[in-house]
């Protein structure tokens, strides 16, 4: 029988889905306070995975000429250039001749620019406000008290300076609603508690793009159907580490049993903490929030929004069992409704 | 989250757009995001949904509709309600396969069958409905089958093997009409999954005006008084069923402004003038056909309105980021509720 | 690091994680410094000042280990009274002869030294690039030296070279380089805090470094740094080169250099060597402490292994085969030769230097005018179409169907379709594996060239001149295998590494050579690699199974050792200078040395072991003389012979740079390597006039996701698109200056050629305030060429050719430019363009300006006044 | 397949008799993902190899099936990268099975437009002739003095930082016994 939080609330998903002695739940822990920007991540992906090219343009988004993850790239590295303090280092440009910065105004240009991915809808062009707020971060608004006078506000220089960087991945949901809305049972769960597109079912209905509440899973042009991370279930069967998670030089992509990578994390969080990053924070990696946790958390130094995440995804399918008794109610309205109109005066 | 801290945001909502940084050439958005790219992937479905949405409720209706006018003898409206019927789901059935990025994988759709899948759900419905509703509408060919002979018998068995058929059809048609609600609302697709209470009465509504549009214009003006009666409980249901959409807030708004807000209001303002033509309109065909037309017309705007205004809301992160940050704002993350 | 050698800088996020601070010092924020705890921009070609400053912070706080600096180091050494600073002559040192720019360095040298130092003429030193067979080595001093180790004396080490240093002080750092006093400050507290007995501080450079006119005294300041702090020889210490390439250093190990031999033998010159013996003994200057004392032995099995059997005592091995230098035969001069047609035939193996070199219209007009070129690689590069795409083509300057040159384009077999060794940055051989076959005609260099050699030598079986005997006497039997008779690779590692003649056994140490012929090898620091028959490279004991020196992974030379001078990371008696940074060390009881490394030291030498008198060689070191290469086999602070450009590093501006040099009148290193060609024009620096028709710095360097000149990484897909285009990276004050936009297009002028960019306007750029002015400073990827899934101008294209003196390579890291916004215009307006910025400028190609600029006191700020 | 087995294999059947009734894992797996497996698995060799980028010396695995390169990672055994590789070593693969690689030698005759085939063994004895020709051209012998030269400057080279210790030991060795003293490569650079 369906577990009492199968739809909603912490679970362990591999037995959920039916598998007997499941082995431990494996996913990512993605430090992004260690990542070099490398995009090792990226091509080892596609090197693995046999992932088609996803576009030939400049972007303009710092380093970032992959956009987002796309059923072209199931590893996106982001790039933020903030005049913000990085937590661990002293001001970048101290005493240096320089007027306020243009981190936000570039990020606005950026916001325009585009390039095709190989996927449907490809890299949709942005918002120009929200792209300067990201780079400029709420000190630029006006908002009081951010930092001490003469730090970061931009008016009388840029002091303070700092390059995030982050590689993007699917989530691995524990309520996953791209493996629940899909038709065909192409996207399931596996073992691990991973969720994989099994690429000889999918038939391209494209009902998990809509479904997935970090905008992961895409469809490639010429395919036709979705694609995304496996987090090399491939791999994993035989014992070995994500393509991935193996390439990371930094140990930014760690790889194992969900449970340990969970108490690393907060172990390295407070390591941050401790050395003066207070703004370093876990993302995806409580049980308890909207989606049940996700099997690919992070470790991040700013809103998750900012990285082109959703501040506080809920999975879409917790709200099915009430979604089902309106569509009975409104079924229900509507039978009524027709006899009523039959079963009225004959003319 | 507890384990989390964030100094660094100074938030306070819908407060302080003064100052900004001295190269915005834009107001800043007073909401943060990746180069102001969305968040979500709008939905990679094509008009064939929308197009889908539409017939399927159309069929669906009509099936009601037919069961109705087979019930209540009125064979004119029979006839026309089950070749509608047939007709929506053909269609619908064709509009779903097209849209599929594997069309010839379109029968991987029976491998399973998902209750969390409103797709799956709606398919194994159209799998119930669209044979029924095919065999009722060839049982009305019966009378030009010849008397006698194999064909003969067939045409004595046509009739009530159509009515049966008729009124299974009649049976799943309720749930046809009003899965797609269930359909778009499950989804990450704010303006779609926040309007999940109101969906499947608008859809409801919506395929009951659609189906009584078809048969105003095709039926024998005498057998139409049911679906006068009709247009009316579904500009009720749909009008009712939907003014919660507006009062959604920020996910709201695309029911009401741009593109997919024109289709919304189009289809309320068809929906009322074929609802009172219906109402005013006693024996004029004319009037009748236009009354049809305007209720078909309506339930075609709405349908693209909703799904145009889904698409708007996960193409802008703002429907995505802003609702989540309030949320969070106000009562902490969701897992501390 | 982290931007161009990602996998290496695993290393310092383990450190940063066990706590280290990491500072990176660049022109422009990068990857690196985005992890970093502190970052510093500098004014590009100005690093010599702020390492300066650290030196003069170290030794006016008396910050250094002291105990190491007096054992290890050459600061207690006395230096003859004939020296002058350039603090007495305007930025240069005593014995500067304006005649051929170049010093004579005798009155650098020890006191009590005869005329043993700088035997060779210093022009000629030049000339060869002779500073490169410094790589193993130090250069010549008599062992034995007078010494004050209370460090008092005014003419040691220590006191003059806290003299030359007195001047950089913070506020000087600040004024040159653009940094601020409390940045600088905090980087010197920092790193000498983590030095001493406990901790180790490491420098860590790539080798853009070297891309300078200065660029071995850049080295070299790190190095003293190194030394004074305690940071040599220990674990976590030293000065690590990134060096950018497979297996660089293995190409030079094993040198593709005019000037060098295997195994840092120099090339015989003319003059200087006309015999064996004169060879030899410029190599082991007689009466010189340490291993080079046994450079016969190293000479002579070379020798015998090009030439086997014919090589005798009676023919003195051969020697007279070997081809001399005269000059400079560097790849620069052989450009510039080519445009004068001079050379015949060019040989290019996995290089592209249309894209890769400084001055790319040059490469390219270079290699349009040769009766042959023939071009191995796994792509069609830059190199091999310059005839079809080269921009000249669109100027005019190169017209295809007037260009005669011959090509031969020849596919090369990939990494995985050869077996050999690479010789990694950290002189580790790594042998890889063969996998597949290379598809097609592609095939390895190993059989080109060893079939080229054979063709040749039957092409000349009958000829009886003189000049054909080098090859028909040459040692060329190798086994081949296989359907493409590919020669084994196994069989020339083992010539390298060395094998007893009679027996045909391999030697296992260098230590086992003759030099009466009865061995020979190819390299001797690369003897031990074939030890008891076994490829000694090809080692991959899992790191999990050995400790964390891994010891059995591949091999280092020399002997396998990891650390080089590994004897300084035990105090003078042999005891480790702490646990913590335990090493190698004196095990008394059982006389030996010991650690977890090979020790660099003869084994059973007790550390109070003290030479007698006259010993010189191996004998002549004493038991606490960790630098057993060095001629005095101490670390030098100062060096008295050796680096053509003075005993230490001086700040002097790039050749081109747009400010007065703020420390001394001297603007440039006066002994610079120039090239006076019509086409190397010049842009005009200060006391020159017009510097101000350049008024920008340009610098270039790599990106994470493109090799070098982009033939590895442009033509792969997952890689291009990665980083597709071309762009310049400007600051938000220069992009308001000029008038540029976030992805807009620039372009960039020198004398030399325009090139256009996409711009990112970022604020990882910042102009920097220097000697009281504004300097903006723009940053260029250099990977892009014509050919390619992505494509791009080339940023070497603006780059003149302007050596450093000690190694001839060219100054590319660091020129002045101005910059326009828009595209670039074409064809014959291209070349108007730079003509009119040349004319604008003066027109400094035909004038070349003078090297020495002491006389000029120009400015109201004369620095030494 | 039988009819039996066909509908036992139905994943709907799996839904209503298995652990799996909301169909989300065991009992949608399909045929492919049952027997799916890592292609490094299923190699017919392995070579150990080195990265050919930069000089950190990064080991690398090189997975061959049927005389083909089919993946190539980071050997964890290493003591210097730890199995870790940079982008571009991670696209090892892609260079070396890149469409765009040039597996034929190609020929510009002087004053040709365009490029000509060419046989191997031909452009070997062309070069040999050309190698000859010049150095016989330019060929010194003594200098002003008398003094052995026993060189040619008509001859240059450029490249062996991408190459093998064995090879360049064999081009320096070559070049020097034929006088050819303009031997460079990117270490000067």
């Amino acid at each position: 029988m369906p577990h009492a939080n199968s739809l909603y609330g912490p679970l362990d998903p591999a037995p959920d889905a039916g598998y007997v002695d499941a082995p431990p739940r494996m996913g990512f822990f993605t430090d992004t306070s260690v990542c070099i920007g490398c995009k090792a991540c990226e091509v080892a992906c596609k090197e693995w995975n046999l992932v088609p090219e996803s576009g030939r343009d400049l972007l303009g988004m710092s380093y970032d000429n992959t956009g987002a993850l796309t059923a072209n790239s199931w590893r996106h590295v982001a790039f933020v250039e903030q005049p913000r303090p990085a937590g661990w280092a002293t001001p970048a440009f101290l005493d240096t001749p320089d007027g306020p910065p243009v981190s936000p105004a570039t990020a606005e240009v950026a916001a325009h620019t585009s390039t095709d991915t190989g996927t449907y809808p490809g890299l949709p062009s942005g918002s120009p406000g929200a792209a300067a707020r990201m780079s400029g971060g709420s000190e630029f608004l006006g908002m009081p008290g951010a930092h001490p006078p003469g730090r970061g506000s931009g008016a009388e220089g840029r002091t303070d300076f700092r390059w995030l960087m982050m590689s993007d991945v699917c989530k691995h949901c524990t309520h996953a609603a791209c493996l629940d809305v899909c038709p065909t049972g192409s996207l399931f769960r596996t073992e691990f508690g991973t969720v994989v597109v099994q690429e000889d079912i999918c038939n391209g209905c494209g009902y998990c793009i809509s479904a997935c509440p970090y905008g992961v899973i895409d469809q490639r042009k010429d395919d036709g159907r979705a694609w995304k991370c496996t987090l090399c279930y491939d791999r994993l069967g035989v014992g070995m580490t994500p393509a991935c998670a193996q390439a990371c030089p930094t140990e930014s992509i760690q790889y194992g049993e969900l449970e340990e990578l969970r108490e690393r994390a907060a172990a390295r969080v407070a390591t941050l903490h401790e050395r003066g990053v207070p703004e370093a924070r876990l993302y995806g990696h409580d049980p308890d929030d909207g989606v049940g946790g996700d099997g690919a958390f992070f470790l991040l130094l700013d809103e998750p929004e900012v990285y082109g995440l959703p501040p506080d995804p809920v999975v879409t399918t917790r709200d099915l069992p009430a979604m089902w008794k309106r569509a009975g109610l409104a079924a229900m309205t509507m039978a009524a409704a027709t006899a009523v109109a039959f079963l009225g005066r004959r003319p | 989250m507890t384990d989390t801290t964030r100094p660094d945001r100074q938030r306070q909502a819908g407060r302080g757009r003064g100052h900004g940084g001295e190269q915005l050439t834009v107001p800043p958005a007073d909401f943060s995001s990746y180069y102001g790219r969305p968040v979500l992937k709008p939905p990679v479905w094509k008009h064939d949904i929308a197009g889908y949405l539409f017939t399927g409720g159309l069929a669906a209706g009509s099936a009601l509709i037919g069961a109705g006018a087979q019930l209540t003898g009125r064979p004119g409206l029979r006839t026309v309600s089950r070749w509608t019927a047939l007709g929506g789901v053909a269609a619908s059935t064709y509009l779903l396969v097209h849209d599929l990025g594997r069309p010839a994988r379109f029968h991987h759709m029976l491998r399973v069958a998902k209750l969390t899948s409103p797709m799956s759900v709606g398919t194994w419905i159209l799998a119930a409905f669209g044979p029924m509703a095919g065999v009722a509408a060839v049982a009305e060919l019966a009378p030009l089958l010849p008397q006698h002979g194999a064909l003969g018998l067939a045409r004595r068995l046509a009739p009530p093997v159509g009515d049966i058929a008729g009124l299974a059809a009649a049976a799943t048609a309720p749930a046809l009409a009003t899965y797609t609600g269930v359909l778009l609302a499950d989804t990450a697709v704010p303006s779609w999954h926040d309007a999940y209470p109101s969906l499947p009465f608008v859809f409801a509504g919506s395929a009951l005006a659609a189906a009584s549009g078809v048969g105003l214009i095709a039926a024998p003006a005498a057998e139409t008084a049911p679906l006068r009666r009709l247009a009316v409980a579904a500009a009720t249901i749909e009008l009712v069923g939907g003014r919660r959409m507006e009062r959604l807030g920020v996910t709201g708004e695309p029911y009401a402004h741009g593109r997919s807000g024109r289709l919304v209001r189009a289809g309320r303002a068809l929906l009322a003038v074929g609802t009172v033509a219906a109402l005013v309109n006693r024996r004029s065909r004319i009037l009748s056909a236009i009354s049809g037309a305007a209720l078909v017309a309506s339930s075609v705007a709405t349908r693209f309105g909703v799904f145009e205004a889904g698409r708007v809301s996960a193409r802008d992160p703002k429907y995505t980021v802003l609702p989540q940050r309030e949320r969070l704002d106000q009562h902490g993350p969701t897992a501390g509720r | 690091m982290a931007e161009a050698h990602p996998v290496g800088f695993q290393w310092v996020m383990e450190a940063k994680r066990r706590g280290a601070k990491v500072f990176h010092v660049d022109p422009r924020f990068t990857r690196t410094s985005a992890l970093a705890d502190g970052y510093l921009p500098i004014r590009a070609g100005t690093d010599i000042a702020l390492l300066g400053g650290v030196v003069r912070y170290i030794l006016e706080n008396e910050l250094d280990f002291r105990e190491y600096v007096i054992s290890y180091t050459n600061a207690a050494t006395i230096v003859t009274e004939e020296y002058r600073d350039t603090e007495d002559m305007h930025g240069l040192f005593s014995g500067f002869k304006e005649e051929n720019a170049s010093y004579d360095q005798k009155s650098w040298r020890y006191a009590g030294n005869g005329q043993n130092a700088a035997t060779r003429d210093t022009e000629t030193q030049r000339e060869t690039a002779a500073g490169l067979e410094h790589e193993s080595h130090g250069a010549p001093v008599n062992g034995q030296t007078e010494r004050d180790e209370t460090l008092q004396h005014p003419r040691c080490v220590y006191q003059i070279l806290k003299r030359h240093y007195a001047r950089y002080t913070p506020e000087m750092v600040e004024r040159v380089c653009g940094i601020s006093q409390e940045k600088f400050l905090e980087l010197a507290e920092a790193w000498t805090r983590n030095s001493g007995r406990e901790r180790t501080g490491m420098l860590v450079y790539s080798v853009g470094w070297t891309q300078h006119s200065v660029g071995v005294q850049y080295i070299r300041t790190g190095a003293i740094i190194q030394l004074l702090l305690g940071n040599v020889g220990r674990p976590g210490g030293g000065v690590m080169a990134l060096r950018g390439h497979a297996s660089i250093q293995g190409s030079t190990d094993i040198p593709t250099l005019f000037n060098l031999l295997p195994g840092y033998l120099p090339m015989p010159h003319h003059s200087d060597h006309p015999t064996l013996d004169d060879w030899v003994d410029s190599i082991r200057h007689p009466g010189q402490k340490g291993f080079w004392g046994n450079a016969r032995t190293y000479g002579v099995n070379l020798l015998k292994a090009y030439w086997g059997d014919a090589a005798t005592a009676e023919n003195d091995y051969c020697y007279g085969y070997m081809p001399r230098m005269t000059g400079d035969h560097g790849t620069y001069q052989q450009v510039l030769d080519m445009i004068d047609g001079k050379i015949k035939g060019y040989f290019l193996l996995g290089q592209n230097p249309a894209v890769g070199s400084a001055h790319g219209r040059a490469q390219r007009l270079g290699m349009a005018n040769l009766d042959w070129l023939v071009v191995r690689d796994l792509f069609e590069i830059e190199s091999a179409t310059f005839w079809q795409h080269a921009p000249e083509i669109e100027t005019g300057e190169i017209v295809p169907e007037e260009c005669r040159t011959e090509v031969f384009f020849l596919p090369a077999a990939s990494h995985v379709e050869k077996e050999g060794s690479f010789t990694q940055t950290q002189r580790l051989l790594q042998w890889r594996e063969k996998a597949v076959e290379p598809p097609g005609d592609a095939r390895s260099e190993l059989w080109f060239f060893y079939h080229l050699g054979r063709i040749i030598r039957e092409r000349l079986a009958t000829s009886t001149r003189p000049r054909d005997r080098a090859l028909l006497d040459l040692n060329w039997n190798y086994p081949t295998h296989g359907p493409n008779a590919e020669p084994s690779a196994e069989a020339v590692l083992y010539e390298i590494n060395g094998y007893e003649v009679a027996s045909g056994r391999p030697l296992s140490t260098f230590t086992e050579m003759k030099d009466d012929g009865s061995t020979a090898g190819g390299c001797w620091i690369y003897t031990g690699v074939y030890a008891d028959g076994v490829n000694q490279a090809a080692r991959r004991k899992s790191r999990h199974e050995q400790d964390w020196v891994a010891a059995e992974w591949g091999w280092a030379w020399p002997a396998n050792r990891r650390i080089l001078y590994n004897r300084a990371s035990a105090d003078p008696d042999g005891n480790p200078w702490s646990e913590r940074k335990r090493y190698v060390w004196w095990d008394p009881d059982k006389g030996e040395w010991t650690g977890y490394d090979v020790p660099d030291f003869e084994k059973t030498k007790p550390p109070s072991y003290r030479p007698p008198a006259d010993s010189s060689g191996v004998a002549g070191l004493a038991g606490d003389d960790p630098f057993v290469l060095q001629g005095d086999g101490k670390g030098w602070l100062y060096a008295p012979t050796g680096v053509l450009d003075g005993p230490m590093p001086t700040h002097y501006e790039p050749v081109e740079s747009p400010v007065r040099n703020p420390l001394y009148r001297q603007q440039a290193n006066p002994t610079r390597k120039v090239y006076t060609h019509p086409i190397n024009t010049l842009n005009p620096s200060p006391p020159e006039e017009h510097s101000q028709v350049f008024p920008y710095v340009f610098t270039v360097s790599r990106l994470t996701e493109h090799h070098t000149a982009g033939g590895m990484s442009r033509m792969v897909r997952p890689l291009a698109e990665l980083q597709p285009e071309m762009f310049v990276e400007v600051s938000p004050e220069l992009a308001a200056e000029v008038g540029l936009n976030h992805l807009g297009w620039a372009h960039l002028i020198t004398t030399r050629a325009a090139v256009e960019a996409k711009v990112l306007v970022t604020d990882r750029l910042t102009p920097l305030r220097v000697d009281g002015r504004i300097i903006h400073q723009v940053w260029l990827p250099y990977h892009f060429g014509f050919e390619g899934l992505v494509t791009g101008d080339s940023a070497n294209d603006l780059f003149g050719i302007s050596l450093d003196p000690n190694v001839l390579i060219q100054e590319s890291k660091v020129g002045t430019c101005d910059v326009r916004p828009g595209r670039r215009p074409r064809g014959q307006e291209l070349l108007d363009l730079v003509a009119d910025y040349q004319r604008r400028s003066g027109d400094l190609g035909p004038h070349y300006p003078p090297q020495v600029t002491t006389d000029v006191a120009d400015s109201g700020r004369d620095p030494e006044v | 397949m039988g009819v039996r087995s066909w509908f036992e294999g139905w994943p709907v059947y799996r839904q209503l008799t298995g652990t799996d009734p909301l169909g989300r894992g065991a009992a949608s797996k399909s045929a492919g993902s049952l027997s799916l497996t890592a292609r490094t698995d299923t190699a017919d060799s392995v070579a150990k190899s080195v990265c050919p980028y930069c000089a950190v010396g990064c080991a690398q695995r090189v997975y061959v099936k049927d005389g083909q390169v089919s993946q190539i990672e980071g050997d964890p055994d290493s003591p210097i990268s730890r199995g870790r590789l940079c982008p571009k070593g991670a696209a090892s693969k892609s260079l070396v099975t890149s469409p765009l690689r040039q597996t034929t030698v190609r020929y510009r005759r002087p004053y040709g437009t365009e490029w000509e085939d060419l046989d191997l063994d031909t452009a070997m004895n062309m070069i040999a002739d050309r190698v000859l020709a010049a150095r016989d051209e330019t060929w010194e012998d003594v200098d002003a003095e008398g003094r052995p030269l026993n060189r040619t400057l008509g001859i240059s080279s450029l490249g062996g930082a991408t190459l093998d210790n064995e090879e360049n030991y064999l081009i320096k060795k070559l070049f020097t016994a034929m006088g050819a003293l303009q031997i460079e490569n990117q270490a000067r650079i």
